[in-house]
């Protein structure tokens, strides 16, 4: 029953009931003024299906989770209202067996296809049904005359294993596909029963690239469910942390960029000012990525204060000097200009986060949400035209952003430490934003403290959705090396 | 693209001479532990055991089994058992023999 | 064949110059990026006579990370099917060495269990000098260190070690 | 005996064998002698034209004459039509070897049978015509036998529509040939073929021009020069595989016969300008009709197109040949024409052997779309060797035939220096130029005709379960055969081919064409030389290298045998080739503005943004430009101008005696004027 309308909090996460009925009408209503930010079920009693809704406007940011108990077993279809739905869709029936009412087929997200179906043994985490209706996947099938550029999944060197199913006409990209199973690790599953403090070694490990974010929303989704206070100076050594992390990350997405337009020198400017950024992080925090710097409750170490203030003028400089001469280099510009356009209206359907849905307009970052450490004036920096170029200058402007930060916040006073939580049950939903986008993560803890159900949501699992539409805009594809590496994604988040 | 020649011969060298000559670097890397025999009772190594998240560490009678393989320098060990178990510096750990990485320390307290 | 003799015939066939591919069992996508580091300008592991090849036709030695994810296996034997003989299988970081997913429904939890694994580099992740060793270790260039690394403050006690 | 008396020997075949076609090949054993008596024509038919053209020292070999329903038919074997004759012959007994495995008895089949036979014979009649009105009564008889050929299966609407393309196009070309031919009659005073050459040169020039302009339209139309060309992919894929395989070898040939008859022997034209109105019909045939080859997936269209290519090749030989005849350089006149006529018989042979390969294709698999087939390499082996040969040839790689005589028409081509005009040199560059562009769509077209159906992967079951079992196999090989022996033997070829340009053009090549050691040069020593013979039994020997290689290098441990590298996937599928339409992609993003393709995609995200994957359809048709922007006009036009004069068939019987009356008191009228 909808007793209230449901209505984001800035800065909070408020809960609502929605009984299946209502559901539609209730997704109805909620994607016109907010952004579906994920999806996903949990066992208890009964399955229960719970929508997690993000209000992306400034100074109101915040969280909504509808939760509704499907007694049935069967839920709308929620991807026709909210296209950013469907891969959860997929998911869900993948982990607990339960499809859309409709009937219409889904996507391959985690199951091998050629392990035997199901695979023996493999373990789930609700019901899923020991046989699958040959109506729930769609066939890929090419016709016509196109055929399917085979890519993968093991693919270039030093890259994740990915399989594009590339449907092409010889030149022009007619349709894209991307398999992503091969990585699937099991993480949610494997989290089960574990403290909060063990999950954390899993969830930086789901996407390295991303490990403070996801353990911060990981260890936030904790302390939310434990009612534990965070004390500030720690908060403010995640952020630091948070901040370095974003700096590396779209370093080394400007070495790929230059790497997949054959800019071999850009290239080996952006790796110096990465690797450079990977020292400071290890003189900082001791790892290069920045591992083990969230703690559940706080943070297990304090960044070098003195460290960070001597070397990152020297790294960000380096980083700057090569953006510089990116920027002034017209054979690498004319490559990204109109490049995998996404317009804001797909980055909105599909609910894209990050510098991607920035790069298209629109303005949506987790870090806008108060309570954290961040002041409300953080900037985030926008673009319009949704190109490669567009996704480019926004991590610049991002990497400026994050300097003045981390400055601000070690001026702010950073330390180490833990609040200790307390052995309770609850569930919480954490995030931060990842230099992929918003990183999400809900936790339910058992009445011993330990995770009964975790929910991980990287920025990952998020846009890889928008990267097929960014292809088929494109008319030849030598160009979708240079969209992979300006969404600058990893397949371990998807495939966690 | 004269302008990034120029660049490139500003910017001078920066590649290590590792592994002819130690690189500075490699002193702030994470590394693998090592223990400190005085202080690992038998309680101790029970904690460690306990807490090694990638199951590196395994108490096997007398002796703590250590897989350095697995270990992940993650230092929770280390934030245990702080009077145990200190940094070792190691980073050069390839072997061709799988069981030169698995090491066998002693437990005060047991075995006698 | 002793293992003298193999080792002095993998510096003979590979002393010199070494083409490696890589292969993701289902990582987390940071040895993949301390991988690329190894071409940067920094670590430059074609001054050491290594190169990166995308064809595994063309590869001497595998370069393996992460836990051999079950639904992978089937790509993992083919990519070291088709590399041609004599061929060098290093598994890198933790997860490809069983140190963070254990052999389960979803991985086999290391690299052994599909491949014959040559070479061990572990670290979390390995970094591009550990990697750099590790390759000079995998071609009999590098001394291995860690068999003489007791990873005890002191020298084992002797007593301990005969009295069980 | 004559020549004559074989061609009276293959006529007699021809007329029994379509009469038992009609009679007996409801039946196998009926089929059989059908095809029997079939090929016992071809052999004297081949027989005769070779024994015409080896001995043709003066134009006419022998002539003679004979008294049907009252007309005289003057017959007579020239070495120019000599080597049509022997093309005709070796076609007809590679189909009489192909047929009766290829049809099944039935009365269709007998009807059928009946037409070809006919034809053939309207063909024989074409070729031995000495005068002008045998000549346009062969001429007929063979198009209506053809039409009726083409009509196999005539309640099918491609059929009937391939087949009408056909009779419309043939009568449209016919009416230019009679006016060609009634030019040159009333001013020469003869209608024989001779009597017309031996007073042809007393005819103004504008006249001869005109009469020869009327016949390069009029058999363009059967040889398929663009924009004639449009009968010829609608005609071929609806007719029999070999009666396709006759369509190309034979008919179109003819009409490639009837442009050399008035431009060589009858009444040469003076000046440039008729040949280079020749030499650009020829070259801008032969560009577009290899670029629509490259668009096509049926094999049959395809192979339809690259006989337009190929007619345009022999005419651009032609037109220069002539141009070198108005400037004066007779050696080089002779040499093209040799080259051209080489090039005839080669097309010929492998031609027909494509065509008939395409339909034990089409048997076995049930489909012509090479984007329906795929790996019948495997499952039609001897099928795939022999197409590989006709393949080699059509695609002009050495050491096959086709290379020998593009070879020689390029070598003539580059010689347009010779001209003494630097506008004429240099436009006969430019076509050679052009040729040059479609010598290499043809290999492109050719590497994706015969990799798409025979190597890869099947795309489809039936593609998978295909079967050699039963399908005919001695025709088309008795073609490869002779496509190798024209390749090999092309220092006989040119003797013979030689002889004949002499009793045409009163040229001796000799030593300047056949200077002795197996080698050829193109009518001037200065030029460049080459030996087909040497260059097949090099190429021959240098493929034992690699083999010798191979076999001195094979490691002693003994080698490990791996699958393709295909980046680890579960398996390749049939989806992920490269597609017939695929394959060609370049070509027509390159030559869009001549293909204007219309593209349409289904895939499921276009009506659903979630990203839901499913199957994909994708569909780029080319624009038949000819036929939109040339034919439907005229179509419009004629049915315009048909419905001005319908109120004149009003049904009224009084109406129509009133019609009878007035023409004949205009008869009348005129008769008296």
């Amino acid at each position: 029953m909808t007793a209230v309308e449901p209505k984001a909090v800035p800065g909070e996460v408020t809960t609502f009931q929605v009984a299946s009925p209502h559901l539609e009408a209730v997704v109805r209503d909620l994607a016109t003024e907010l952004r579906l930010a994920d999806m996903f079920a949990a066992d208890g009693d009964t399955t229960t299906l719970r929508l997690v809704w993000a209000n992306d406007t400034a100074g109101q940011a915040g969280y909504v989770i509808t939760e509704t108990p499907l007694e049935t077993g069967v839920y709308p279809q929620l991807s026709d209202i909210a296209p950013a739905a469907f891969v959860e869709e997929c998911e869900i029936y993948e982990q607990f067996g339960i499809r859309p009412a409709t009937g219409k087929a889904l996507n391959r997200v985690m199951l091998p296809p050629h392990a035997g179906l199901p695979p023996p043994g493999l373990p789930t985490l609700g019901h899923r049904p020991e046989t699958e209706p040959e109506e729930a996947r769609a066939a890929h099938t090419v016709g016509g005359q196109a055929f399917e550029f085979p890519f993968g999944p093991v693919r270039q060197v030093g890259v994740e294993s990915l399989y594009y199913g590339l449907v092409t006409s010889g030149e022009e990209v007619v349709d894209l596909y991307l398999f992503t199973w091969h990585k699937h690790r099991g993480l949610e599953w494997r989290l089960q029963g574990t403290t909060p403090q063990q999950a954390l070694f899993l969830a930086e490990r789901t996407e390295g690239l991303s490990a403070v974010a996801l353990g911060w929303a990981v260890a936030a989704a904790a302390e939310a469910a434990t009612g534990t206070w965070v004390p500030e100076a720690a908060q403010r050594a995640r952020a630091v942390a948070l901040e370095l992390e974003r700096l590396y990350n779209h370093a080394a997405a400007m070495a790929a960029l230059c790497q997949s337009t054959g800019l071999t020198v850009g290239q080996s400017a952006a790796e110096i000012a990465l690797e450079r950024l990977l020292r400071l992080n290890a003189q900082a925090f001791g790892h290069r990525y920045l591992f083990g710097v969230v703690a559940a409750g706080g943070v297990s170490r304090a960044p070098d204060a003195d460290a960070i203030r001597a070397l990152l003028p020297g790294a960000y400089g380096e980083f700057k000097r090569a953006a510089d001469a990116l920027l002034g280099t017209n054979s690498f510009l004319d490559r990204l200009e109109a490049t995998g356009v996404l317009s804001a209206g797909q980055a909105k359907a599909l609910g894209l986060v990050g510098p991607v849905a920035r790069a298209s307009g629109l303005a949506a970052d987790a870090r806008w949400v108060p309570g954290g450490p961040y002041g409300n004036e953080t900037a985030v920096a926008t673009g319009t035209a949704g190109d490669v170029l567009a996704r480019f200058t926004v991590m610049l402007a991002e990497a400026a952003e994050s300097v003045r930060l981390i400055g601000e916040f070690l001026d702010a006073g950073t330390a180490a430490g833990t609040a200790d939580l307390p052995r309770t049950s609850g569930t919480g939903l954490g995030w931060a934003e990842s230099p992929r986008g918003e990183a999400l993560a809900w936790v339910e803890l058992g009445r011993d403290g330990r995770i009964t159900r975790a929910r991980l949501r990287p920025a990952s699992a998020r846009n890889w959705r928008g990267f097929d539409d960014a292809c088929r805009s494109q008319n030849v594809f030598t160009d979708i090396p240079i969209i992979e590496a300006s969404f600058w994604l990893t397949v371990a988040g998807m495939a966690r | 693209m004269t302008l990034w020649f120029i660049r490139g011969l500003r910017r001078g060298v920066v590649t290590t001479r590792y592994p002819a000559r130690p690189d500075a670097s490699a002193a702030s890397l994470p590394t693998p532990p090592t223990f400190r025999l005085q202080a690992l009772t038998s309680q101790t190594a029970d904690r460690l055991a306990e807490t090694c998240p990638s199951g590196a560490l395994r108490r096997d009678g007398s002796v703590l089994v250590y897989d350095v393989g697995r270990c992940t320098a993650c230092g929770r060990c280390a934030a245990a058992a702080p009077h145990a178990v200190i940094r070792s510096g190691e980073f050069e750990l390839a072997t061709t023999d799988r069981s030169t990485l698995i090491k066998e320390i002693p437990v005060r307290g047991e075995g006698r | 064949m002793t293992e003298d003799e193999l080792r002095e015939t993998i510096a003979r066939q590979f002393g010199r110059s070494l083409h490696i591919r890589t292969l993701d069992t289902g990582s987390c996508a940071v040895c993949e990026q301390e991988i690329r580091l190894l071409a940067a300008p920094h670590y430059d592991l074609n001054r050491l006579g290594f190169f990166f090849t995308p064809a595994p036709r063309h590869a001497d030695l595998l370069l393996v990370t992460g836990p051999m994810i079950r639904a992978f296996a089937v790509a993992a034997r083919k990519t070291y099917d088709a590399m041609p003989g004599p061929k060098i299988v290093v598994a890198v970081g933790a997860c490809a060495l069983g140190g963070v997913y254990p052999d389960d429904p979803f991985t086999h939890g290391a690299v052994d269990a599909v491949l014959p694994v040559d070479v061990w580099i572990p670290g979390c992740p390995p970094s591009p000098l550990a990697l750099l060793h590790g390759l000079g270790v995998a071609v009999g260039r590098l001394a291995e260190k860690v068999r003489d690394v007791p990873f005890t403050e002191e020298p084992y006690p002797e007593r301990t070690r005969g009295d069980s | 005996m004559t020549p004559l008396d074989f061609l009276y020997a293959a006529a007699a075949c021809w007329l029994a064998a379509a009469a038992t076609g009609v009679l007996t090949a409801r039946t196998a054993a009926g089929l059989r002698a059908c095809c029997a008596l079939s090929g016992a024509g071809g052999v004297a038919a081949a027989a005769g034209g070779g024994w015409a053209l080896f001995y043709g020292n003066t134009t006419v070999t022998s002539a003679g004459g004979a008294t049907v329903i009252g007309a005289t038919l003057q017959l007579q074997a020239t070495s120019l039509a000599g080597v049509f004759t022997a093309l005709l012959g070796i076609v007809a007994v590679a189909i009489a070897l192909y047929a009766p495995r290829y049809h099944s008895p039935s009365g269709g089949t007998a009807l059928y049978l009946a037409a070809y036979n006919l034809a053939l014979l309207g063909c024989l009649g074409v070729l031995a015509a000495g005068g002008m009105v045998t000549f346009l009564i062969a001429w007929e008889t063979m198009s209506l036998a053809c039409y009726l050929l083409i009509l196999r299966h005539p309640r099918e609407v491609r059929a009937a529509r391939g087949a009408f393309w056909f009779l419309a196009l043939s009568e449209a070309g016919f009416l230019l040939v009679v006016a060609a031919f009634v030019i040159l009659s009333s001013k020469t005073g003869f209608t024989t073929l001779t009597g017309i050459a031996a007073h042809a040169s007393s005819v103004a020039g504008g006249w001869r021009a005109a009469a020869y302009l009327l016949a390069l339209v009029g058999f363009g139309f059967k040889a398929g020069l663009v924009p004639l060309h449009v009968w010829l992919p609608e005609a071929h894929p609806v007719a029999p595989a070999d009666g396709s395989a006759f369509l190309s070898g034979v008919v179109v040939k003819l009409g490639v016969y009837g442009i050399a008859l008035f431009a060589f022997r009858l009444a040469p034209p003076t000046g440039t300008w008729p040949g280079l109105v020749t030499m650009f019909g020829g070259a801008v045939t032969a560009a577009i009709g290899i670029l629509y080859a490259m668009a096509e997936r049926d094999i049959k269209r395809f192979l339809a197109y690259s006989t337009i290519e190929n007619a345009g090749i022999i005419v651009t030989a032609f037109g220069a040949a002539m141009i070198f005849h108005a400037s004066g350089q007779q050696a080089l006149w002779s040499f093209l024409l040799i080259a051209g006529m080489y090039h005839v018989a080669n097309h010929g042979c492998y031609k027909t052997l494509l065509f008939l390969e395409a339909g034990v294709t089409e048997h076995a698999t049930g489909t012509r779309d090479m984007d329906r087939l795929g790996g019948l390499v495997h499952r039609l082996p001897r099928s795939a060797v022999i197409a590989f040969v006709g393949t080699l040839g059509i695609a002009a790689l050495p050491p096959l035939n086709g290379f020998v005589s593009e070879w020689l028409i390029f070598q003539g081509l580059f010689q347009g220096f010779r001209t003494g005009s630097h506008l004429t040199g240099i436009l006969i560059v430019l076509a050679a130029g052009t040729l040059g562009l479609t010598g290499g769509l043809a290999i492109y077209a050719f590497v994706r005709g015969f990799g798409i159906p025979y190597l890869g992967m099947p795309r489809t079951r039936p593609a998978a379960e295909a079967s050699e079992r039963g399908q005919p196999v001695l025709g088309p090989a008795l073609l490869a055969l002779v496509c190798v022996a024209l390749a090999v033997g092309a220092p006989v070829v040119l003797y013979a081919l030689d002889k004949m340009a002499r009793a045409v053009t009163g040229v001796t090549l000799g030593p300047l064409l056949l200077p002795g050691n197996l080698t050829v040069i193109p009518a001037h020593a200065d030029f460049s030389a080459f030996s087909p013979t040497y260059l097949a039994v090099f190429l021959v020997c240098a493929l034992a290298v690699p083999v010798l290689i191979y076999l001195a290098g094979r490691p002693r441990a003994g080698s490990v045998r791996a699958p393709v590298w295909d980046g680890g996937i579960v398996a390749f599928r049939p989806r992920m080739q490269y597609s017939a339409m695929t394959f060609s992609a370049p070509t027509r993003v390159t030559f869009d503005a001549l293909y204007r393709p219309s593209v349409s995609v289904t895939r499921p995200s276009d009506d659903d943004p979630a990203g839901r994957s499913g199957p994909v359809h994708y569909e780029a048709q080319v624009t038949p430009v000819f036929e939109r922007y040339l034919y439907r006009p005229l179509v419009r036009c004629l049915e315009w101008l048909a419905d001005l004069v319908r109120p004149i068939q009003s049904g009224d019987v009084n109406l129509y005696l009133l019609y009878v009356f007035a023409v004949i008191l205009l008869a009348y009228l005129l008769g008296a004027v």
